[in-house]
């Protein structure tokens, strides 16, 4: 039952960079997208679907074998969906100022096709313990992500950081990275923005992929493929 | 997983039923508890949530009773631009009527309706005004909200506290540009004009009916 | 007069065409070597009829036609066979292509030639009888005239166009033709029109060649009533007007759309040169063997000569005296010619022209700009295509979307690249997406054929199996049988009992054995007959021939022929 | 207020669930059209270089996501280009190295017409007769060469298809914009 | 020698000579507006010019492309003089280098350049900008303003004070009937000459004839056909006629919406752009007319004080499909 | 009766599902590389959108609000339309192939659409009565469906362009997006005259 490091690494390194879900599966992308005007939503409700994948896969990969395979996807939303109520009355309770920000978007953590996509793709088939890091690393990528794009529409955006930190942690004040007078570019911060950012973002990671591979490339260059001219 | 045998249709929706039976009746079960757990939680929040916006146009010591307890109902009223049901909190110093809190809307913003919170003193002069709600362009129309206004020391919402029908006459009730008192942005004059609208129509309707809102059923 | 149509889009290059029409044609020397290509027209590939070694005379036939849809070659002039073989083509790939190469004798010395009278022939016979003197069109695209000439059964022939336009820059053999020779390229017309009967014929000549269309009228009228119905018709000089969709258009405002021949619309286009030289073929019992080609470009002398079929381009180039700069060699006009990659590549019957290329007439293409969508091309497009869509699917490689975009529709007449501000050689695109999806379909068939081999294989292989099986049981029992039997005899015979004990694992065993030895036999019948049961008569030829080099060889005495259906 | 809720999401619970139950037996399906589809796009080479018997099991495996769609060589880039297209996967490189279409040809002088490679040869390519000369049928071939490994006396080459008039393509456009200027 | 392909002729014609007609075609407008409205618009022109080339030469170096061919080809001073044509003449001077790099790196060399970006550069610089900054974007100097000012606030050495600027004649318009409520009246409205001169706006109309100049000259030249000047302004012409023969108190008359704002720039530059319009004559068609429409919709009844950027925005998003499903029946299969 | 047209308009147009709201992204994202695939998502979504919206009013007006178990919405409303999403596949698999062959692979990826939860909400907090809920659903669904044709239209193009390398493939049909989003806040304030 319990798993090893070699796949405790595995499992992390796939969720927060290789199959990274928003930049490599592009999954997910509505709450990646809509709440991603400041770092701070952006990392909250990565918080949130965090918790939910992490609970639902573990609780898929612990019941999955009294699930019926015809009624499996009524189940895992079943699940799923109970989770993210959950929260949802959880934030409501205790993070209220949050809770109206993100607004739909908890519970459509629920249809963040992320989370029924790693419970068919991992839960389904892996042991509780390696898919409740599955779902949590899924959302470490999540969470840094989600932060980047937040962070950075938020700065060109407004020429704040970490706008909205009192609501989460009360006493704490945004930061103005850019002078008082930066005119904001507002396009930043609504849906054009958001999109074009996010683009930005996923050449960026091609491109560093592109330069591993260059790298890794140059490496054993000489031997192997003397002969392939093709 | 999979039954051996072929199952028949009635038979297998007999087994499919139950089992989603179970996993619903054991999934509602436990968010019920979850709901009855939080339920104290999210009503003391959402309850915080509208003091909080009380407060900000209500000074504290405007009242000693329990603004959420006394409240009134009132229908629909175009005066102050609802079209549906709203709430009226009513503050009270020691038993006196000392403020109202009325909801009101100005309809023609420019980008569609401005929800406000407006406070009147029972003595007819504006206690505060704050924006609940609008869809003007950020960067432009959005000054009337504290927060985004550039004018940090005396953000363009605070000129309505303290004035009253009696302090501006009906003339004054309008922004500069068009003759009145109250500032505006330039490039942006279409909200400061909805909003100045709508705060005197809502001054003269809490004027007016001053008593029948106070009125305890 | 007759009412002329428009065709849409179309060019208007300079004609470049007064430089080679001051001199009459002129005939060309005897090269030192004529190399024949067997594949001059569209079909099958003619099938050389002579040896090295052999000695031909001048007209006789070297290629034997292949298939309805071919057209036979012959010696161009008397001499000797050194060579069949491959050599370099005149085609744009500068690859090599059967030929027969002849050398001269220097006699010209003919066959004897039959002249008939072809109207006391059924035409059948005719249509024969082009196909034997190697008649295909000389306008451009080499199809065997003698298949052009059938009228369809269900649409009556309303239109026979004679095609005189001769559009591209350049090219003048047509012109120098007509003013030449107008009666006999007449009488030509005359023998597609008995064999197609249509209403009335239609000369169509561009109206910048006005000896021409003096000529040819003069030729009309001379023969008199028999050629009543034929009219000279001048029309606008606009390049492609010799397309023969387009002559089609503007002659008798018929479209003709890619899906269907022109005669199911009642009309069906001739070349001038085709006429002539069906005439010559008739008449005069001439096969095809030499043609007119205009030597013009960057040469000191621009003349059109009378040519035989074979005789290399760069010697032939050489008597118009090509300028010092001149580095290579087009053939066909400039719009739709070729760069021949190889100056030994001979001349052939759809060579019309030859032009001496330089840098200073046709000056390097600029660079490849990005297209700009501004339509230039789609209003130049004569068959109204989208160029620029076409061009950016292939470019992409999107091959199913330029087929949408009516890739095969395209005529690759060039007007599209010509106006294109963005200088894309479109054209290449075409003809680059056009060969990818020839060889994709290729492979295609390929893939399904060896698909549906694949399939019955392992379904042969199922029933051997299953045969195998059932004959193993049956040797079991035959074995047990004999067990039984043997058993049963030992009482007689008690000295052999000792040997044969009624044991079931030896039965087994034996029947094993028995088996195996079944198997191997039903294999070695099989060898035979296996996967040569269900061939097409080209793979029955290809094993023919394999069987027929080994018997030559002397491999193998006495090899049975493989037992194939021979069906089709 | 917990018994309401109850009833009424087991009551949704029982009605949903015995539909799909009952929907799952009644309309279950055979079959697969996407192997169809996929198999319509693999070359048909059969040679398994792709780790599996045949183009059809390959395309089976890749229908049931048992299958990276980059395994086949004779395909090609194109291939697995057309692959990704066809199930919206990102197209990867091939794993192994595409080489030129080839045909097999047999030494007539060594071989000693074993059959051995015709057994092996999946598309029957390969005609003739036990003890006499073996021959290739070029056209067939797919130049699969799982007839090379059986023949007793190594007389089977794999030889390149030439290119001639009939088969040649024009080539892409090399007006390029970056050498041009 | 090469091995180039036919035709071996070609024709004497270039990108860089279409984007120059093009350019030229500009003048007569441009001299209008510098005629009415004062030099500021040149030094926009040149700041956008500036920027876009400078832009195009770095996106092309990085993208290892040949840097002085696709800097010749003008389309990206076309698209630098067109930026510079629609913002305000005063906007600061950093907001037309913004919406300058916006439209050259982001809408055309992401895409790969000139002839592939499937949206209007020079709009979505626009689109971007008075998104961003719609104070800014909608605040236009007055006919003869004084240079000297405008020169200071472009350049943000003096605050922009209010008697610099006004609405255009088309966004005061729109404002005064908002606000106006049931009394307004469009006649009474455009009666103060001061604003809006004999039709549309006081040195605007004349400006719109510049460019129609322009664009007839650009039609005779064959730069641009007559398909999509005429849809879109028809299209405007109609839904403007019908809406004002209706209620011709509430709405202006279809030779101001004519002549107001972008509808002439837009008609025969920003349209017609080859690169980003439909290319079907039938498809031309549908997209002028679906761009003036959308140009009417926005400019009267929506939230921007013009529509046209919007509109062929808009428009541009349709093109593939409309070029698809316009596609002409070729050669032969005509009427079948 | 033109609020009917503004509630279509906004939901269409104005506030479009995708380019506005933002929901729906990844079959936006997902099945746009071809025109083909996008008709039939967009027809399979919209089925299931305008009946979800309908089906979600009802249980929350007849069974959640009755019984005071507003807090249940999600799992009401998300198993419902998974359910729903479920039978439909099963039942047109098996009477229309036809339909089946253009909606059937869709199916089960719509109830990952967060528009398919999204939309139901909105309209719920929007306070819209059943009539105005089923236009909203359809208008939603036709603005996605919409959406997704043109964008699937530009991405085919854009397929034959010279893009830079890193931004090939999901970066330049994000930032084409992006576009697509800027180009209709032109729309903006449309929907209320
Ligand atoms: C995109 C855009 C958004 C605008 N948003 C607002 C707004 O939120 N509030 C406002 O009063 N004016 C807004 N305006 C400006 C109005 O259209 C109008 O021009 C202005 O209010 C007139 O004011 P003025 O009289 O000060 O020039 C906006 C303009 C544009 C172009
Ligand atoms: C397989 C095949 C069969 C054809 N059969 C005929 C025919 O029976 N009659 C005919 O007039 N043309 C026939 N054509 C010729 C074409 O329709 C066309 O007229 C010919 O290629 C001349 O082309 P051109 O216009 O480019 O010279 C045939 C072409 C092909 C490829
Ligand atoms: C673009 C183009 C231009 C052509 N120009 C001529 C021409 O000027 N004269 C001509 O006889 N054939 C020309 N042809 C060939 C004709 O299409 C057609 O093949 C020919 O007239 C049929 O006659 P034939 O079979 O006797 O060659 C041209 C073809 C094309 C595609
Ligand atoms: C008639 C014509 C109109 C043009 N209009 C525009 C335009 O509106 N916006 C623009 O950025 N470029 C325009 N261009 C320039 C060029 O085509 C454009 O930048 C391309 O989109 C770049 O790929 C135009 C060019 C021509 C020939
Ligand atoms: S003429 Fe050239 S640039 Fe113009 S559309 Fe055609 S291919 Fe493109
Ligand atoms: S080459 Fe083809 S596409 Fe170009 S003009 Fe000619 S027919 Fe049209
Ligand atoms: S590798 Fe390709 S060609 Fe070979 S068997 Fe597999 S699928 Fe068929
Ligand atoms: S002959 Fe050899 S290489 Fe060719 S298909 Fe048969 S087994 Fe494959
Ligand atoms: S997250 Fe919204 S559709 Fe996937």
């Amino acid at each position: 039952m319990l798993i090893s490091l070699a796949e405790i690494k595995q499992i992390s390194w796939n969720g927060i960079w290789k199959q990274n879900s928003s930049l490599v599966q592009i999954l997910g992308m509505c709450p990646l997208l809509a709440v991603t005007t400041t770092l701070m939503n952006g990392v909250m409700l990565s918080l949130a679907t965090l918790l939910v994948m992490a609970l639902s896969n573990f609780f898929v990969a612990c019941l999955r074998n009294f699930i019926p395979y015809e009624i499996r996807i009524p189940v895992f939303i079943l699940i799923a969906a109970a989770l993210v109520t959950v929260v949802d009355l959880g934030m409501n309770a205790y993070m209220h100022d949050m809770y109206n920000i993100l607004g739909i978007f908890i519970p459509l953590i629920i249809t963040n096709c992320l989370v029924l996509a790693r419970i068919e793709a991992f839960a389904a088939k892996n042991s509780p313990l390696a898919s409740a890091l599955d779902g949590a690393m899924m959302g470490v990528g999540m969470v840094w992500t989600l932060g980047l794009l937040g962070g950075l529409r938020e700065l060109i955006g407004s020429g704040t950081f970490l706008g909205g930190i009192d609501l989460v942690v009360p006493g704490l004040s945004p930061i103005h990275l850019l002078p008082e007078d930066y005119p904001g570019f507002l396009v930043a911060i609504l849906p054009p923005g958001a999109f074009i950012g996010l683009g930005c973002l996923v050449a960026w990671k091609n491109w560093i992929e592109a330069r591993a591979a260059e790298r890794e490339n140059r490496r054993p260059a000489e031997p192997v493929m003397a002969g392939g001219c093709h | 997983m999979i039954a051996a045998k072929e199952p028949t249709a009635p038979g297998m929706a007999a087994r499919t039923a139950a089992i989603l039976f179970l996993f619903v009746v054991a999934f509602t079960a436990a968010l019920a508890i979850v709901y009855v757990a939080t339920k104290p939680g999210i009503d003391a929040a959402a309850a915080e949530e509208k003091m909080r916006a009380i407060n900000e146009v209500l000074p504290k010591d405007l009242y000693d009773n329990d603004l959420l307890a006394d409240t009134l109902k009132i229908p629909a009223t175009p005066e102050l631009g609802l079209d549906d049901e709203s709430t009226i909190y009513r503050a009270r110093l020691g038993g006196e009527p000392s403020a109202l809190v009325l909801e009101t809307v100005a309809p023609d913003g420019y980008a569609g309706k401005i929800r406000m919170l407006v406070a009147v003193r029972a003595n007819g002069e504006l206690a505060g005004v704050r924006v609940t709600q609008h869809k003007e362009t950020p960067g432009l129309g959005d000054y009337i909200e504290p927060k985004k206004d550039k004018n940090k020391e005396r953000p363009w919402i605070t000129q309505f506290n303290g004035l009253s029908l009696d302090k501006v006459p009906a003339s004054g009730w309008k922004v500069k540009k068009d003759g009145g008192r109250f500032d505006f942005v330039a490039g942006a004059t279409v909200t400061p004009r909805a909003m100045v609208k709508a705060v005197h129509k809502t001054l003269q309707y809490a004027v007016a009916n001053r008593d029948r809102l106070f009125a305890t059923k | 007069m007759l009412q002329l149509f428009k065709f849409k889009g179309g060019v208007k290059p300079a004609t470049n065409k007064t430089q080679s029409v001051t001199l009459p044609i002129a005939v060309a020397p005897l090269p030192s070597r004529l190399a024949v290509p067997l594949h001059q027209s569209i079909g099958g590939t003619p099938r050389p009829i002579v040896q090295p070694g052999d000695k031909v005379l001048k007209g006789q036939k070297i290629g034997e036609a292949d298939g309805w849809i071919s057209s036979a070659v012959h010696a161009p002039t008397s001499g000797t066979v050194i060579e069949v073989g491959l050599y370099p083509a005149a085609h744009p790939s500068g690859l090599t292509a059967p030929s027969v190469v002849i050398e001269p004798d220097g006699e010209d010395r003919w066959i004897e030639r039959q002249p008939v009278d072809y109207k006391s022939l059924e035409p059948e016979t005719v249509r024969e009888l082009l196909r034997e003197a190697g008649v295909v069109g000389l306008g451009g695209a080499v199809f065997p005239s003698h298949a052009k000439t059938q009228a369809s059964k269900s649409v009556p022939m309303e239109e026979l166009v004679i095609n005189g336009a001769e559009c591209e820059p350049y090219i003048t053999c047509d012109d120098l033709l007509m003013r030449e020779r107008a009666e006999e390229v007449v009488r030509g017309a005359g023998i597609f029109r008995d064999l197609l009967k249509p209403k009335r014929v239609l000369i169509g000549i561009e109206d910048n060649k006005p000896e021409a269309i003096t000529a040819m009228t003069a030729a009309v009228k001379a023969l008199g009533s028999e050629f009543a119905e034929f009219q000279v018709v001048p029309v606008p000089t606009r390049y492609p007007a010799g397309g023969a969709k387009q002559l089609i258009r503007v002659l008798t405002g018929k479209e003709v759309p890619s899906s269907k021949r022109s005669t199911d619309m009642g009309v069906q286009c001739f070349n001038v040169a085709t006429a002539y030289t069906a005439w010559r073929a008739v008449a005069h019992g001439e096969p095809v063997i030499s043609r007119l080609v205009t030597l013009t470009g960057n040469v000191g002398e621009p003349r059109n000569w009378e040519v035989l079929i074979g005789t290399p381009m760069g010697e032939l180039l050489h008597i118009a005296g090509p300028k010092a700069d001149t580095d290579g060699i087009i053939m066909g006009g400039p719009m739709m010619g070729f760069l021949v990659p190889d100056p030994k590549a001979p001349v052939v019957k759809a060579t019309n022209c030859l032009i001496a290329h330089s840098p200073a007439l046709f000056p390097p293409k600029p660079p490849e700009m990005p297209c700009i969508r501004c339509g230039s091309c789609a209003q130049a497009c004569p068959h109204e295509l989208q160029p620029f869509e076409m061009y950016w699917f292939s470019r992409a490689k999107n091959f199913g979307k330029t087929q949408e975009y009516a890739l095969f529709d395209c005529i690759e007449c060039g007007c599209c690249a010509f106006v294109c501000p963005s200088r894309i050689p479109l054209v290449q695109y075409f003809r680059f997406a056009k060969s990818e999806i020839w060889s994709r379909e290729r492979e295609k068939k390929a893939a399904d054929s060896a698909k549906s081999r694949f399939e019955f294989k392992q379904l042969r292989e199922e029933r051997d199996k299953a045969e195998k099986a059932e004959k193993l049981a049956k040797a079991a029992a035959a074995q047990a049988a004999k067990a039984a039997a043997a058993a049963a005899g030992a009482a007689n015979a008690p000295a052999e009992a000792v040997t044969v004990p009624a044991d079931d694992a030896e039965a087994a065993k034996k029947a094993a054995i028995a088996a195996a030895l079944e198997r191997a036999r039903a294999q070695r019948a099989q060898a035979e007959p296996r996967n040569t049961e269900q061939l097409t008569p080209e793979q029955q030829a290809q094993i023919d021939e394999i069987e027929a080099r080994r018997a030559q060889a002397g491999a193998t005495a006495a090899v049975e022929p493989p037992e194939t259906g021979k069906n089709s | 207020m917990m018994l309401a809720a109850l009833a009424v999401m087991a009551l949704g619970a029982v009605i949903l669930g015995a539909a799909l139950g009952y929907a799952s037996i009644k309309f279950k399906v055979e079959g697969d059209p996407l192997v169809e589809k996929i198999e319509s796009l693999l070359p048909q080479t059969q040679c398994g270089q792709c780790g599996y018997p045949g183009c059809r099991p390959y395309a089976e495996a890749i229908s049931k996501g048992e299958a990276e769609i980059n395994l086949c060589p004779p395909g090609g880039a194109e291939g697995v280009r057309k692959l990704a297209d066809l199930l919206g996967r990102e197209a990867k490189p091939l794993e192994a190295e595409e080489k030129p279409k080839q045909v097999a040809v047999i030494d007539e002088n060594t071989c000693i017409g074993c059959t051995l490679c015709i057994q092996a040869c999946p598309v029957d390519a390969i005609v003739g007769a036990a003890k006499q000369l073996h021959t290739v049928v070029g056209p067939l071939c797919t130049g699969c060469e799982l007839c090379l490994p059986p023949c007793p006396v190594e007389c089977i080459a794999m030889a390149t298809i030439p290119e001639t008039v009939d088969n040649w393509k024009w080539k892409y456009p090399v007006v390029e914009v970056r050498k041009a200027a | 020698m090469d091995f180039s392909t036919s035709p071996y002729l070609l024709k004497e014609a270039s990108v860089q000579r279409v984007m120059l007609k093009v350019l030229t075609a500009l003048l007569p407008g441009i001299t209008a507006y510098v005629w009415f409205f004062g030099p500021a618009v040149l030094v926009q022109i040149g700041l956008a010019t500036a920027t876009a080339l400078a832009a195009e030469a770095v996106m092309l170096k990085v993208r290892g492309k040949p840097v002085t061919m696709f800097l010749a080809d003008l389309s990206a001073v076309v698209t630098a003089w067109l930026i510079a044509l629609t913002f305000p003449p005063i906007v600061p001077w950093w907001l037309t280098v913004a919406g300058t790099l916006f439209a050259i790196v982001i809408a055309k060399q992401l895409y790969g350049g000139l002839g592939q970006n499937p949206f209007n550069p020079a709009m979505i610089a626009f689109a971007v900008s008075i998104v961003s900054f719609p104070a800014l974007m909608s605040q236009w100097p007055g006919a003869g303003g004084d240079f000297a000012a405008q020169l200071q606030v472009i350049f943000g050495l003096a605050p922009r004070v209010d008697g610099l600027t006004s609405a255009t004649p088309l966004d005061a318009l729109k404002t005064a009937l908002k606000l106006g409520g049931e009394h307004a009246n469009v006649a009474g409205v455009l009666a103060d000459g001061t604003v809006y001169g004999l039709v549309a706006g006081r040195g605007w109309e004349w400006v719109s004839l510049g460019y129609l100049l322009g664009g007839l000259w650009l039609v005779q030249q064959r730069v641009i056909t007559w398909h999509i000047p005429t849809a879109f302004l028809a299209a405007i012409a109609a839904i403007a006629g019908a809406l004002w023969l209706w209620q011709p108190a509430a709405f202006a008359s279809p030779l101001f919406h004519l002549l107001a704002g972008g509808a002439m720039l837009g008609a025969f530059f920003i349209a017609t752009d080859p690169v980003t319009a439909a290319t079907t004559p039938r498809g031309k068609l549908i997209f002028a007319a679906g761009a003036g429409l959308l140009t009417y919709l926005i400019r009267v009844f929506g939230g921007y004080p013009d529509g046209v950027a919007f509109a062929v925005l808009l428009m541009n998003i349709c093109v593939p499909l409309i070029d698809m499903y316009t596609q002409p029946p070729v050669f032969g299969m005509r009427g079948k | 009766m033109s609020h009917y047209l503004f509630i279509l308009i906004g939901a269409v147009l104005v506030n479009n599902v995708v380019l506005v709201r933002i929901l729906g992204l990844c079959p936006f994202m997902g099945v746009s590389k071809k025109l083909e695939t996008a008709y039939g998502m967009g027809a399979a979504t919209t089925f299931v959108l305008t009946l979800g919206t309908g089906a979600s009013w009802i249980i929350d007006r007849y069974l959640l609000v009755p019984f005071d178990l507003v807090y249940l919405r999600i799992i009401a409303f998300i198993v419902t339309i998974a359910a729903f999403v479920q039978l439909t596949e099963m039942v047109i698999q098996k009477t229309s192939p036809v339909l089946h062959q253009t909606l059937g692979i869709y199916l089960p990826l719509i109830t990952t659409n967060c528009a398919v939860l999204g939309v139901p909400l909105l309209a719920l907090g929007a306070k819209y009565d059943f009539v105005e809920s089923l236009l909203f659903g359809a208008g939603s669904s036709i603005g996605f469906s919409l959406a997704l044709i043109l964008f699937a239209g530009i991405r085919e193009r854009i397929e034959g362009a010279d893009v830079p390398t890193y931004f090939k493939g999901t970066a330049i049909a994000l930032v084409t997006g992006g576009l697509m989003s800027l180009a209709f806040m032109g729309f903006a304030g449309l929907d209320k005259y």
